[in-house]
């Protein structure tokens, strides 16, 4: 019986010939977080290319931002990322504030510093939620939206709207905290903390979440910086950058005199996880594991923040900064300021040529550039792991199309 | 804002004739009955309004009290369209595709202010399509941006009149026409043929 | 900072280093289009400089659509495309400018060009598929150079000023 | 992610006992957590029963009104500043010579399109005469595009309907209007 030559190409061709398949994970899917394609290579179960077709939901922010004023362009940048209205708001209200050169009244800079982290705890617990649900449990989904209603019945007393505020305007904000409201904060910052070691039981240390998210999309630090990724993503892989400590100086000194250590995994462990569950063995630094693990550490430095904010809140009087008028007139120049939201630098380019209606805004957002790290984190990788990648890279579709 | 619906549908003549805890009702209303309190929402969230959505499938406002909890990913499982957020132009094909594949009977909510006219985008929004209804024809309206989960609830609860009032067939002669038939496109949306000629009426057919 | 950087940059380059703006709350530097692929990779390669992050690229469309204004103002119609680099490692900042005519050499519908920089940040790739999709600005040298945001077909490049909405795209009316 | 990337280092995955594989030990944490929550407090409102307490009705952004004034006239004046304030641009009103004496300019018609407005709260804020106001009325739906602008008359329905539990705003509103 002639010997078969094992490695006969015509043999390995024929036995094993998969066609390449283009899938579509359409804009209507239920694991991509919005309205976003994906166009899969897939060769049987294997993706060998994924190309993201974004654009579903771009609503042309910037050519509205041509005709509006800044007062008026408020509620445009809450539509962004429209889980963290607040840090959107504060980074447009930063921006112009550098162009007219206004100094906040303390009171002001302390009220900011509440709301915004308050507002990435409510956007990190949708992130958690959402992907429990990209990975298959519904229960998280649920724990989250409901520690989440109470945040937002927060700031529903504080300006009025659960989820499109444009509260923190250029100048300072629509209005004051009502009396009582600080209480309510610290009576939801205290049962809201064993809520979070209930989600440690039910994601973090899960042997199936573990299996599912450790060593899956892993991005090596220089490709993160190479790629732009910012935040959580870049945390994720042990880069230690974090804006609200190394960032504009206008920006940074809305944070001083605050305690804060920047979440990144230094040497093996990370800041004062002495009581969270530790690093599973299999976790590799930079796969979607420490990207949601760095998620749930910086929701513990929110609450943190928050409790020092009211503080300083409490001590602080005066006035807690008043919105620009209408029509303020901008002075001639261009000014670029990027602020820590929730999921990457949420960056605001402002060019105005003297009257109240700036000529071009730019808003450069962090999930833009996350996502097109997608096809480095997914090729090579079975089908079942592209929700699994594309839910830690946690993107919005309002902020990536504008 | 309840809207009254005290249909005239004619009683049954065996209304009454037993003791307490048998209930006796026409087949109609037994079938709108179970219709109206099992519409399956297809998840089809496009921007900010679908955090909202979400919200309301969530605990606290909890979608599921309507029957209307289950929300089936694809639209051939769908008898309920809520067009939650911003329709582009690149999105409104796939909007009308998807109601294409819905099974009849169906349903469109269209929350959020820019669903329902353009909202903030509705000067400059090149890309905007403004108004869902230029695409496929929207049975109730949930203006707010994004609207409160109470008011999606409120809406709900406008498409389960619609159902309770709908009729499986007319009787010949009675033809008793229902106040709120399916409201059709109110303009066609083609810039080149006459903007308001009649609507299109059969639009129940699948045109593909 | 800006101003010893801006001495080094001309004495390493000399003349395609066309410009820069010191007194802005955020200076820049212009830099001639055909020297920006040497100057991105001298900035990012420079160990003491070392920017090696990208921020954003931005298209900003300098035309005044009716003449009174035009006449008031000191430039005439141009282009610019924004280049924001940071440098993790040092954490400082830098603003690099490109000036282009509106349309290449004057004939409309000829979009400007800029070589692109995609070789030396991948997160180009994306920024500059955008300011081409929005401003019209042609990147020469990009991967795939396509339309991001806007559909395939799309007529016209929205964010320049003498751009007006479609009346209707696909049978949807417009306005 | 290339298999040769020189910086990733494979790991084995642990050995998983019996109970590991079946993940027994999983499902049983998982349960007791939700078995917890089922004797929790329950958190749902249930919505046509039980309205949602609205806390701060001041603050609220919800349906406009039209405030009257005592003898019962509309108190705005046409000035412009809501309809040029409105980022949506949803407000359209036609001024004409005013029949009082004490005013020089009222709407005779006053149109606000609530499906286009986005309830931002600018038209509140820009009013000089604190004529129009958010009340804290949330739940609105319409059958038809038409039923949803609201024409004067309707705005001063609302007004009528929300006099008593909400009046008018400008005395105390702590804001900055």
């Amino acid at each position: 019986m002639a010997t078969v030559n094992q490695n006969d190409q015509r043999i390995i061709e024929y036995d094993v010939r998969t066609d390449e398949m283009l899938v579509n994970m359409g804009p209507q899917h239920p694991a991509t977080h919005g309205v976003m394609r994906l166009v899969l290579r897939t060769d049987g179960e294997i993706v060998s290319e994924v190309t993201p077709h974004i654009g579903y939901l771009h609503r042309c922010a910037e050519k509205i931002g041509e005709n509006l004023t800044p007062r008026q362009w408020v509620p445009y940048t809450d539509r962004m990322d429209y889980l963290a209205g607040m840090n959107m708001n504060l980074g447009w209200a930063l921006c112009v504030e550098k162009l007219l050169d206004y100094d906040l009244p303390e009171k002001g800079r302390h009220l900011r510093v509440i709301i915004t982290e308050l507002c990435r705890i409510a956007s990190h617990l949708v992130g958690m939620g959402t992907y429990g649900l990209d990975l298959g449990t519904f229960s998280p989904f649920l724990y989250a939206f409901r520690e989440r209603e109470k945040i937002l019945d927060l700031f529903e007393e504080a300006c009025g709207a659960r989820l499109t505020y444009s509260y923190l305007t250029p100048g300072g904000a629509t209005a004051d905290l009502p009396n009582g409201w600080i209480d309510a904060c610290e009576t939801f910052l205290e049962q809201f903390e064993p809520c979070i070691t209930e989600y440690h039981t039910l994601l973090t240390t899960n042997a199936i979440f573990i299996k599912r998210t450790a060593n899956v999309g892993i991005l090596s630090p220089e490709m993160a910086i190479n790629y732009g990724c910012t935040g959580p993503v870049l945390r994720g892989s042990g880069v230690d950058y974090d804006l609200r400590r190394d960032g504009e100086e206008r920006y940074t000194e809305m944070y001083d005199g605050y305690a804060f250590e920047v979440i990144c995994e230094r040497d093996g462990h990370y800041p004062n996880d002495h009581d969270y569950p530790p690093v599973p063995p299999d976790a590799v630094l930079g796969d979607c594991w420490h990207r949601f693990y760095v998620r749930m550490l910086e929701v513990m430095q929110a609450i943190d923040l928050v409790r020092q904010g009211i503080e300083k809140y409490r001590s602080a009087e005066g006035n807690w900064g008043v919105p620009i008028k209408l029509t303020t007139k901008l002075p001639k120049g261009e000014v670029y300021l990027e602020t820590e939201a929730p999921r990457g630098q949420m960056g605001f380019y402002l060019v105005s040529d003297g009257n109240a209606i700036p000529w071009r805004v730019r808003a450069r957002s962090g999930c833009f550039s996350n996502l097109s790290v997608a096809h480095e984190l997914c090729n090579g990788s079975p089908i079942a792991d592209i929700p699994a990648v594309i839910g830690s890279l946690d993107i919005v579709m309002g902020e990536i199309d504008r | 804002m309840t809207v009254s619906n005290e249909l005239n549908l004619p009683k049954p003549w065996i209304e009454g004739r037993f003791e307490e805890n048998v209930i006796t009702t026409t087949v109609e209303q037994a079938i709108n009955w179970a219709r109206q309190s099992s519409i399956w929402p297809m998840t089809f969230g496009l921007a900010c309004c679908a955090i909202e959505m979400m919200a309301a499938g969530a605990s606290r406002y909890d979608m599921d009290r309507f029957g209307a909890g289950a929300f089936r990913a694809t639209p051939r499982q769908a008898d309920l369209m809520i067009v939650a957020g911003t329709v582009t132009y690149k999105m409104a094909s796939r909007v009308r595709r998807l109601y294409n594949l819905m099974p009849d009977p169906k349903f469109v909510i269209a929350m959020g202010a820019c669903t329902v006219g353009g909202g903030p985008y509705f000067k400059w929004g090149y890309h905007v399509v403004k108004g869902v209804d230029l695409v496929v024809p929207v049975d109730v309206y949930v203006p707010g941006c994004p609207p409160r989960p109470e008011a999606l609830l409120e809406g709900l609860m406008r498409i389960q009149d619609k159902i309770r009032g709908h009729k499986i067939h007319v009787q010949k002669g009675t033809n008793i026409k229902i106040p709120d038939e399916l409201p059709l496109p109110h303009h066609s949306g083609y810039v080149d043929a006459p903007a308001d000629q009649d609507p299109l009426l059969d639009h129940q057919k699948i045109t593909g | 900072m800006a101003q010893d950087l801006l001495s080094r940059l001309k004495g390493k380059f000399g003349d395609s280093i066309t410009g820069a703006n010191t007194e802005n709350m955020d200076p820049w530097i212009e830099v001639a289009p055909e020297a920006i692929v040497e100057v991105s990779k001298y900035l990012s390669t420079e160990p003491d400089l070392k920017f090696d992050m990208l921020n954003c690229i931005s298209g900003v469309d300098y035309l005044h659509t009716d003449e009174k204004k035009a006449k008031k103002v000191d430039w005439e119609p141009h282009t610019q495309v924004v280049y924001h680099l940071s440098s993790i490692s040092n954490k400082h900042t830098l603003v690099l400018k490109v000036i282009l005519p509106r349309w290449k050499d004057g004939k409309e519908g000829q979009l400007p060009e800029v070589p692109s920089v995609a070789g030396v940040w991948r997160t180009a790739d994306w920024h500059e598929r955008e300011v081409y999709d929005l401003n019209g600005i042609f990147f020469t040298g990009h991967p795939n150079l396509r339309r991001i945001l806007c559909p395939e077909d799309w007529v016209g490049h929205p964010l320049r000023k003498d751009y007006e909405q479609p009346l209707e795209y696909h049978g949807i009316r417009g306005r | 992610m290339k298999t040769d990337d020189p910086n990733i280092n494979w790991v084995e995955e642990p050995k998983l006992g019996l109970a590991g594989r079946m993940y027994l030990p999983l499902l049983i944490g998982g349960l007791t957590t939700t078995a917890r929550h089922t004797v929790s407090k329950k958190v749902t409102v249930s919505y046509p029963e039980q309205e949602p307490e609205i806390a701060n009705k001041l603050i609220y952004r919800g349906v406009h009104r039209l405030n009257k004034d005592e003898q019962g006239r509309v108190k705005c004046v046409a000035c412009f500043l809501c309809a040029t304030a409105c980022p949506a641009h949803c407000i359209d009103i036609i001024g004409v010579e005013s029949p009082w004496p004490d005013r020089e300019k009222y709407p005779e018609s006053f149109v606000i399109d609530e499906l286009r407005c986005i309830y931002c709260g600018m038209c509140e804020e820009a009013c000089p005469v604190d004529a129009v106001e958010l009340t804290s009325m949330y739940n609105l739906t319409g059958r038809s595009r038409e039923e949803m602008i609201f024409d004067k008359e309707k705005l001063l329905s609302v007004y009528d309907a929300t006099k008593d539990d909400e009046p008018m705003k400008s005395a105390e509103f702590g804001g900055t209007v």
